[in-house]
């Protein structure tokens, strides 16, 4: 066990440099660029120079890649263009609420989908199954970016219930999170709840079922006790590379609620040049995404005796 | 008849005779035939868009005429007026109304579902955005497949160090949340359709690595593929000939998927203005254009929303049905 | 000729421009609008110039300044803004930036939502006849919010920081006149030295603890106006010696003072404890500036939702929401912003001077202006001089010419028509829209335009290099400020690289006539070669909009968005 | 076998006129007709039949668990005295797993992967029997998992389903049938999915303990041999349809429906011999169940079929008067003189073989296996090698057949790998046809020695593409060998092709999806034969074969392989099939070669121990022929850490020392030829009784108990 996380640390790590040598190669080969970005487009040829000088830029790429590598490590990611303080001291607040977003989608749709995923696959082909199938490709087929426009105009200009922004400056108000979890829940949701009923449905087929059902053990203890744990093993490692789409969705949810998070400071970011906030938040969500997946190779290997001793 | 010409036109005859079978198959799926339904309309509302403007159906998308025209309502011109786009002057093209309250002016045509601020028909703009999507989500799609077979098949096929190297590579793009990647790739190239194509690309390819690759091992331990390595057959042959047609199934479902997911892509860069520049209908951007305007014109943010998510759902449908069917078999 | 000195029924000297404008008032040739600015300008009280102004119309006008009653005291105004770094005034460059600090720090003079500039920190101000030396009185009995009395070295300290190339301060351009060129040390690529500007020694005098004279080399009318330009708030005169930072240590004149404030989220100005205020005590507890990202909508939605009280900036496509919201206002100020579709003259093929030609003459204006700013606005006339500019000579009306447009391209070598790229930034909707009308129009003349939409950011890096592009301009209240900055020979911001001598001398005449009535009439000439010489096609000025709830009273939009909530209360 | 003429007790199930359908979407597929079966407390009913006739529906049946698409239409299944089909939910579920058990063909598949052995064990009694607590429910598991001789049971109990060998998994799979001693017992083949060796343990154990627990057994096997060795009577099953029941002995001693004659025709039983008396096929193929024909479904492939009898009415059981309970369903079954019938095929010359085509000395295949674990890049031990064969040396004369036999995981197929050049040898020499090809490997062999040297493969499902025609993939192999390039040629050679195998022309057209599966195999054939190759590799190329095609398809081999007098390899764990067709036998064990020799040699003493047992495990479906039982104790070592010595140390019955664990066996030459690799001296071993023995079959006195070795204990 400690060997495979070993193993899969290792991996993470390699997966890791990889990343950052794409992103740095990606944002900072063109240090010109750089330079007008950081001192904006009026300054001075001369003034440019003098920061690229200054600031190391005129040193081998390699050198530069590793210092920035270093203060990577460390949480130094440089200085906002747009916020002219440190990266980390705009990144972590943001990250946190972020968190906060991420962690009530995935408090809803992970037992809403299991439970929908389950119900539909313990029969295949039911009614309630088709019912819940088309539901879920119905959801999952309409974007963040339509579902949100769609739920405004219900939600804040119709029935005037909830605030159309999530800005939450005010301090934090529980109305504000509605919206915005709820689109990301809308179309997070059908993917996971497709992927358990497929799970389920394949577990229910199986010889072992079979067995079960044939030993006359009660159908509730069928499921319970013999589909369910095989049948949540491929959702566990969907629901843990959920993290990556809804950092995804994040985007463009936060964007459009003005919600303070990560996605929108990675978007404003890109938007107005901040690069090195645009490499912070890059390598976070990275970091982020593969340390999902370290934990749903655990989880998997928890849920999953085969995987144990190998 | 020659072997050649036998292999020829077995394939040829074949390959029709199992396409319409393939879609005869479909008939078997209510949820395919629904999302066949609705890719088809999008599909012919996009081939024939053009026809369609020809017979003066639709409206070139670009062109302006009345702004903020609300749903349904006509396109009466005063004599003497030009639009550039009508095709001609308002007394040649449009018809001349002889009776009720606009009695001399000219008829030039319906806007079924409006116009927006600049005075564009939006159902022309929405059927032309068709035909970008439809233009612009194959190509990445197909691009996507293009790197992402080849990798598949290496990695699955050789193992060892190939794999290793490719799976790397993948695992790299497939660490980035896909939305960060294009947003930072379009942040550094700059919006065009060419970009889209490019970061849909790379950012999809590694994710069909991995199906082909998963594929690919499990289809190199069938005995044919065994049986061409005794014979000896060159290695492209083998992933080309022997292996690439046997995934073809689940790689066309994918696709199906894919191709939702790409549209939903091009949607998201339009909506935050990293898509395709106007003045191209852009069904994202679209939604963009209009979210400001949505208490005052709903319908305008709320068709192109239902426009796209029902291609979207029209493509999702599809692969359902297609999978449906080809676990039936 | 003797100089004659005038003084008004106070005794006090006023400039001698100010009976000869009056006169021409009077008598008509002068708009209510120009007088008022222009003897306000001058040192004229904004009561005096509308006292007479009222009495020449046999009308009574309502004092702008103070028209509140039944004002509420109380509250927190909260508005939809960006949160910026407000670390130096002086090299602030976005409005919001000094809205942020406004309640904190406050300017010599200013210029109020109908263009007239009024005393302020200075109590008044007067010019000699050359308009070289001007001389301001500083009110008495200001504090600083740590106790110190305001004087005459927070004024001269403060020109001295903004005249210091160090700094970086662009009010350098601003007092050019009170500035000298000097060697930087470096040298240009050919050898010779760079030079800069910085301040002229004997530049500023300290003439009393409350008074402070300015010695410019050149005439210069808008001095009054450019303090009350965005970086020119005063700071305290120890500001650098205390960090220089006045996020982290808020000290200044005004009413509120720093209690909150997150970049990109949140800033909050709540009234100083700390001692009187020196003025009337605005009617507002706090100023709480929230921070919405740049997209308009949630702006509106946040509006919509009672969330907040007052939007920054409102786009024209939210306008309609807007006005359709049930508990919002929607406020309008007339400006002379605008955004030109600029053509380089030393890139092919716009070095072509019939291409450009044909390019303008395709232009619709009242159509672009309709289309893509809803009317709301005028329409321009290629020459970036604005109606609502003093110096404004109305020339013929521009029309499209699609025949001439064609004629004029195929002198131009391109009889089968001609493909142009034109950049376009997306920060502002209704660029874009305008730009695609404008593409629709052209194409009538066999020109097709590409549009490059790209990210502002993206934008402004290249926005003085491409060959053609959409650049927005600002509102600035005379014509020759924008001319002068943008359409000489070699200035920095001259995107167009226009280059035409015979302009840049007619130029200098407008710019060098005090009298109205002749600076217009001088005006025909400048305005008339760059409409010929067609660098740029204009199609409109903008009105800019900014959106209350109905609970905000006392509120008037400002054309550069300048928050003077003195005036502002809350209902309820 | 089960001893004749015990008693039983009181009729436990009783199927009558059961009829079965599935609906699907092209309507509804009837999958078992007009089903009568009677089963007695103690009895065992075996259900023969080849892949599609029904037998696991009405093993599925009978548990009332057809599916959502199955259903009973017809008829009743009555569970002492009650009809099944009017129980609730409820009392089904107290009769599964409690009064009436399965054991399935996949243990792996059938067991819980997720969950501890123990707790799918106890499941039984606690949701079966009330007042049960989990200590006691715990007890009786492990209880009964001693008593399938599981050894370590407590281990077992808490040990996952992959971390114990198909053979064990099954064990436990029993003994969850027999927890709560079950009065009925179905067992859905088995044993299908393990090596002979192992199924025999499985076979004895069943045999046992249905005899200890006096449980009534319906016994599910395509397998004769099987049949006959753990049941008291037997249904033939044929297209959905019994065809013939009756007592075991009686059916096979006196059969009297054609297809089950034609059944026994197709089975190598020890008198058959390839030239001598080859195997009958039975001609035609299984109709679809949506295609089969009126009255006698197997009318069309009978030899005695008579157009206006056969083809009217449904044809009914008719019992035999001589033999009460014996009946058969043919309307001519007392008119058939099976006397006058010959169902030899046409025998042939033996030929001799010509020179030696194939020379293997001292092969050995390693592979390299890279341990990654820190453990081992503590030890520096990165590198482990699988021993996949190790020392193989044998010869093969041209148009002699060479079988070589073993259970999984001996090698074989690593040996066919390195032959073709897949593979390349670590050592040692392989030369075929004068040119040692052992470190040649495919890419570098030239088009015509590839072509020289073609394989067979075992999976009909699979050894085709699937993607394009027959006559394009025949094609490709043709111009890849230079046979032909001209495309007239080619496309020729291609017709001849399938002439050689028996096709109609027409299916080079066809997509191997249209093919059933023995004219797959019949393709991947003539696939291997288009080079015109001196020698082909077969590798178990009938296994996965019906008995009825895999007797076609071994037959139009062997004539092929006269034909071209090509040396055929014959890779198999058949022994049955091997002694029918093979000219030398080499038995291979954990990558070593134990013995070889020619078939005779092989199959008589002296044998090495491990023949011996393998011999022993073959079931063999003739009454006249005895066996001794031996029964293999543990398990199969993995070839990653093979024992030292002798391989075969470790289950060796007959082990005599510590020499057997520490040094390799010499090789003993028993006669010219015949290789033993032993320690036990020769004598010894020729002092072996022989395992399989033909007794006199006109002595209508029942056989004796089989006879019992002590080294089978």
């Amino acid at each position: 066990m400690l060997v495979f996380l070993a193993r899969r640390t290792v991996q993470m790590l390699l997966v890791m440099i990889g990343v950052s040598i794409l992103l740095f190669l990606l944002l900072e080969i063109d240090i010109d660029n750089l330079a007008i970005k950081v001192l904006g487009p009026y300054s001075l040829p001369e003034a440019r120079e003098l920061w690229l000088t200054e600031n190391g830029y005129r040193d081998s790429i390699v050198v530069r890649y590793f210092r920035w590598v270093g203060g990577v490590m460390v949480g130094d990611f440089g200085q906002s263009v747009i916020y002219r303080v440190p990266v980390s001291d705009v990144l972590w607040p943001r990250l946190a609420n972020t968190a906060l977003l991420g962690g009530l989608v995935l408090a809803l749709v992970i037992p809403l989908a299991l439970f929908f995923g389950v119900l539909a696959g313990m029969r295949e082909g039911a009614l309630r199954d088709r019912v819940i199938s088309v539901s879920c490709i119905l959801t999952t087929s309409v974007p963040e970016y339509a579902s949100a426009p769609l739920l405004t105009v219900i939600f804040v200009f119709w029935l005037d219930l909830l605030p159309g922004t999530s800005n939450m400056v005010g301090g934090f108000q529980w109305q504000a999170m509605v919206l915005p979890v709820m689109v990301l829940v809308l179309y997070d949701f059908g993917y996971v709840a497709r992927m358990t009923r497929a799970s389920m449905a394949e577990v229910m087929t199986t010889h072992y079922i079979r067995t079960a059902v044939l030993k006359g053990l009660p159908y509730r203890v069928v499921i319970l006790k013999h589909a369910l744990r095989n049948a949540l093993i491929a959702p566990f490692t969907v629901i843990m590379l959920q993290l990556n789409w809804l950092l995804s969705g994040v985007i463009i949810t936060e964007f459009f609620f003005s919600y303070k998070g990560f996605g929108a400071l990675l978007l404003e970011a890109s938007l107005n040049g901040d690069i090195f906030v645009i490499e912070a938040c890059a390598i976070i969500s990275v970091v982020v995404a593969v340390g999902s997946q370290l934990l749903s190779d655990l989880g998997y290997a928890a849920l999953n005796p085969r995987i144990r001793i190998h | 008849m020659t072997d050649i010409a036998l292999q020829k036109t077995e394939a040829r005859e074949s390959g029709i005779v199992r396409f319409f079978k393939g879609v005869a198959l479909l008939r078997e799926s209510r949820v395919g035939i629904a999302g066949a339904i609705l890719v088809l309309f999008w599909v012919l509302m996009a081939v024939l868009a053009d026809v369609f403007l020809a017979l003066g159906l639709l409206f070139p998308p670009n062109s302006i005429f009345v702004p903020l025209m609300e749903p349904l309502s006509e396109f009466i011109a005063e004599p003497g007026q030009s639009f550039d786009g009508l095709g001609g002057p308002v007394e040649e093209v449009c018809s001349l109304i002889t009776s009720g309250a606009n009695e001399g002016k000219y008829y030039c045509g319906t806007f079924w579902l409006g116009t927006d601020m600049l005075g564009r028909d939006l159902w022309s703009r929405l059927v032309f955005g068709a035909q970008r999507v439809l233009f612009y989500a194959p190509i990445a799609t197909i691009a996507a497949y293009a790197v992402g077979i080849p990798m598949g098949l290496a990695a699955g096929y050789k193992r060892g160090k190939t794999d290793d190297i490719l799976s790397y590579i993948g695992n790299v793009i497939l660490a980035f949340p896909p939305m960060v990647l294009f947003v930072v790739i379009i942040s550094v190239l700059g919006s065009s359709g060419v970009n889209v194509i490019l970061a849909v690309t790379l950012a999809s390819a590694p994710g069909v690595m991995r199906i082909v690759r998963g594929i690919t091992m499990d289809l190199r331990n069938r005995e044919y593929v065994f049986a061409a390595e005794t014979r000896g057959e060159p290695l492209w042959r083998i992933l080309l000939i022997e292996i690439l047609p046997n995934a073809r199934g689940p790689i066309i479902v994918d696709a199906m998927l894919r191709m939702g997911y790409v549209i939903i892509t091009i949607g998201a860069l339009g909506f935050l203005g990293l898509g395709l520049p106007p003045p191209d209908p852009d069904w994202g951007g679209m939604i963009t254009e209009f979210r400001a305007m949505i208490i005052a014109f709903p319908y305008m943010t709320v068709v192109p929303c239902i426009a796209l998510s029902s291609l979207v759902l029209g493509f999702n449908l599809l692969a359902d049905g297609l999978r449906e069917v080809s676990l039936r078999d | 000729m003797a100089k004659k000195t005038y003084t008004d029924s106070a005794g006090k000297r006023v400039h001698p421009y100010v009976p000869e404008i009056s006169d021409l008032y009077r008598r008509g040739k002068v708009s209510r609008r120009d007088f008022l600015h222009t003897v306000t300008l001058l040192g004229v009280s904004a009561g005096a110039a509308y006292a007479f102004a009222d009495k020449v119309d046999g009308v009574k006008s309502l004092n702008p300044i103070r028209q509140a009653q039944a004002a509420e005291k109380g509250g927190v105004l909260r508005s939809a803004m960006r949160v910026q770094d407000m670390s130096d005034p002086a090299v602030f460059d976005w409005t919001p930036r000094s809205n942020q600090a406004r309640g904190i720090v406050e300017y010599m003079t200013r210029t109020g939502s109908d263009n007239i500039t009024r005393p302020y920190l200075a109590e008044s101000w007067e010019a000699n006849d050359e308009l070289t030396e001007w001389t301001f009185k500083l009110r008495q009995g200001v504090k600083w919010s740590n106790g110190d009395d305001f004087n005459a070295d927070d004024v001269i300290h403060n020109f001295n920081r903004w005249l210091d190339p160090s700094v970086g301060s662009s009010n350098i351009g601003l007092f050019a006149a009170m500035t000298t060129d000097y060697d930087t040390g470096q040298k240009n690529d050919d050898g010779s030295p760079v030079m800069g500007k910085r301040m002229r020694e004997g530049a500023i005098e300290r003439v009393d603890d409350h008074t402070v004279k300015l010695y410019l080399n050149s005439p210069v009318l808008s001095i009054p106006e450019n303090l009350y330009n965005y970086p020119a708030a005063i700071v305290h005169r120890n500001f650098d010696d205390e960090g220089g930072n006045l996020a982290q240590n808020p000290v200044g004149t005004g009413p509120y003072t720093l209690a909150e404030y997150e970049i990109g989220n949140k800033c909050r100005l709540v009234r100083r404890s700390d001692g009187p205020y020196w003025g009337p005590e605005p009617y507002l507890d706090e100023i709480f500036y929230i921070d919405l990202g740049d997209d308009d909508n949630a702006a509106v939605a946040a509006l919509a939702s009672g969330q907040v009280d007052h939007i920054y900036e409102l786009f024209i496509d939210t306008i309609d929401v807007v006005e359709r919201l049930p508990n919002a206002v929607l406020h309008e100020a007339p400006t002379a912003q605008t955004a030109v579709f600029r053509m380089r003259m030393d890139s092919a093929p716009f070095d072509n001077k019939q291409l450009r030609q044909a390019v303008a003459a395709t232009m619709d204006h009242q159509k672009i202006l309709d289309l893509a700013y809803r009317g709301r606005g005028v329409v321009a006339e290629n020459h970036h001089v604005a109606p609502i500019h003093p110096e404004y000579y109305k020339l013929p009306p521009l029309t499209r010419d699609v025949e001439k447009a064609k004629a004029l391209l195929a002198e131009a070598g391109h009889a089968d028509g001609v493909s142009l790229n034109l950049d376009v930034n997306n920060n502002n909707s209704w660029e874009v829209a305008a730009a695609q009308a404008f593409r629709e129009q052209a194409a009538a003349a066999g020109i097709d335009i590409k549009l490059n939409i790209m990210p502002g950011a993206q934008y402004w890096t290249v926005w003085d290099k491409t060959p053609f592009g959409l650049t927005t301009w600002t509102h600035r209240p005379l014509g020759v400020m924008v001319l002068n900055l943008a359409y000489r020979t070699g200035v920095p911001w001259n995107e167009s690289a226009y280059s035409n001598p015979e302009f840049e001398a007619a130029l200098d005449v407008a710019s060098g006539i005090l009298d109205v009535e002749e600076r217009r009439k001088s005006m025909e000439k400048v305005e008339s070669i760059l409409q010929e010489d067609a660098i740029i096609a204009q199609p409109l000025w903008r009105s800019v909009f900014t959106a209350t709830s109905k609970r905000v009273q006392g509120y008037k939009a400002h054309p550069t968005f300048y928050h003077q909530f003195q005036t502002v209360w809350l209902d309820g | 076998m089960r001893s004749k003429n015990r008693e039983f007790g009181e009729v436990i199930l009783e199927c009558k006129k059961l009829c079965i359908s599935y609906f699907t979407r092209a309507g509804e597929i009837p999958a078992v007709i007009d089903f009568d079966m009677k089963l007695h407390q103690g009895e065992s009913v075996g259900l023969v039949g080849e892949s599609g006739c029904g037998k696991s529906t009405v093993a599925l049946a009978i548990m009332q668990y057809l599916g959502n698409n199955g259903g009973i239409v017809g008829g009743e299944i009555v569970y002492r005295g009650r009809n099944m089909s009017e129980m609730s939910e409820e009392e089904l579920r107290q009769l599964r797993g409690n009064e009436i058990a399965m054991i399935y063909q996949e243990p792996m598949a059938s067991l819980n992967p997720s969950m501890k052995l123990g707790r799918q064990l106890m499941e039984v009694p606690l949701f079966h029997e009330v007042g049960v607590t989990e200590a006691e429910a715990a007890e009786r598991a492990e209880h009964v998992l001693a008593s399938v001789k599981l050894p370590d049971p407590r281990r077992v109990m808490s040990s996952y389903p992959h971390q114990i060998s198909g053979g064990q998994q099954q064990r436990v799979v029993i003994a969850m049938a027999l927890l709560s001693n079950p009065s009925l017992l179905l067992l859905d083949e088995p044993t299908t999915a393990l090596d002979v060796t192992v199924e025999a343990g499985i076979v004895d154990l069943i045999a046992e303990l249905g005899e200890t627990f006096n449980t009534g057994m319906v016994f599910i096997s395509h397998n004769l041999g099987l049949i006959l060795e753990t049941c008291d009577r037997v249904n033939v099953m044929y297209s959905g349809e019994v065809v013939e029941e009756g007592r075991v002995d009686e059916v096979f001693d006196h059969m009297r429906h054609p297809y089950t004659r034609g059944l026994f025709g197709c089975i190598p039983l020890p008198g058959a011999d390839k030239t001598a008396r080859p195997l009958v096929p039975i001609r035609g193929q299984l109709p679809l169940p949506h295609q089969r024909p009126r009255g006698c479904y197997f009318g069309p492939r009978c030899d005695f079929f008579q157009g206006g009898r056969c083809d009217q009415a449904q044809i009914p059981m008719h019992d035999l008067p001589e033999q009460p309970g014996h009946s058969v369903r043919c309307v001519r079954w007392n008119e058939i003189d099976w006397s006058t019938y010959n169902p030899e095929g046409v025998s042939t010359e033996v030929i001799e073989p010509g020179p030696e085509v194939l020379h293997i000395r001292d092969m050995r295949k390693y592979y390299e296996q890279h341990d990654n674990s820190i453990a081992a890049l503590i030890q520096g031990k990165r590198t482990r090698y699988v021993k996949a064969n190790e020392r193989i040396s044998f010869d093969a004369r041209e148009s002699q057949t060479v079988a070589i036999v073993g259970e999984s995981g001996c090698g074989k197929s690593t040996l066919a790998k390195v032959m073709m050049g897949l593979e390349t040898a670590t050592e040692g020499e392989i030369v075929f046809r004068g040119n040692d090809v052992a470190e040649k490997a495919v890419e570098t062999r030239s088009p015509e020695e590839i072509g020289s040297m073609q394989m067979v493969f075992q999976n009909p499902f699979d050894t085709l593409n699937p993607s394009h025609t027959v006559g394009s993939q025949l094609a490709r192999v043709i111009r890849k060998f230079g046979v032909e390039s001209d495309p007239d040629k080619v496309h020729n050679r291609v017709m001849e092709l399938l002439d050689l195998v028996k096709l109609p022309r027409d299916f080079a057209r066809r997509r191997p999806r249209q093919l059933s599966g023995g004219q797959k195999q019949r393709v991947g054939i003539a696939r291997a034969f288009a080079g015109n190759p001196s020698l082909v590799v077969a590798d178990e190329p009938v296994s996965a074969l019906d008995v009825s095609v895999a007797a076609a398809v071994t037959g139009l081999l062997m004539d092929i392989q006269r034909q071209y007098r090509t040396t055929l390899l014959f890779i198999s764990h058949d022994l049955s099939l091997v002694r029918y067709l093979a000219d030398r036998v080499v038995v291979m064990y954990l990558g070593n070669i134990v013995e070889q020799g020619t078939t005779d040699e092989v199959f008589a003493p002296p044998y090495h121990p491990y023949t011996e047992a393998l011999l022993s495990a073959v079931p063999i479906a003739d009454t006249s022929i005895e066996k001794k039982r031996i029964i293999l104790e543990g398990v199969l070592p993995s070839v990653v850490n093979p024992p030292k010595g002798c391989p075969f140390n470790t289950r060796c019955p007959r082990k005599i020392g510590d020499i057997c664990e520490t040094e390799k066996p010499p090789e003993i030459e028993a006669s010219s030829g015949h290789m033993i690799a032993c320690h036990i001296p020769l004598e010894e071993l020729e002092a072996v009784a022989p395992v399989i023995v033909q007794v006199d079959k006109s002595d209508e006195t029942p056989p004796p108990e089989p006879a019992r070795e002590n080294a089978a204990e």
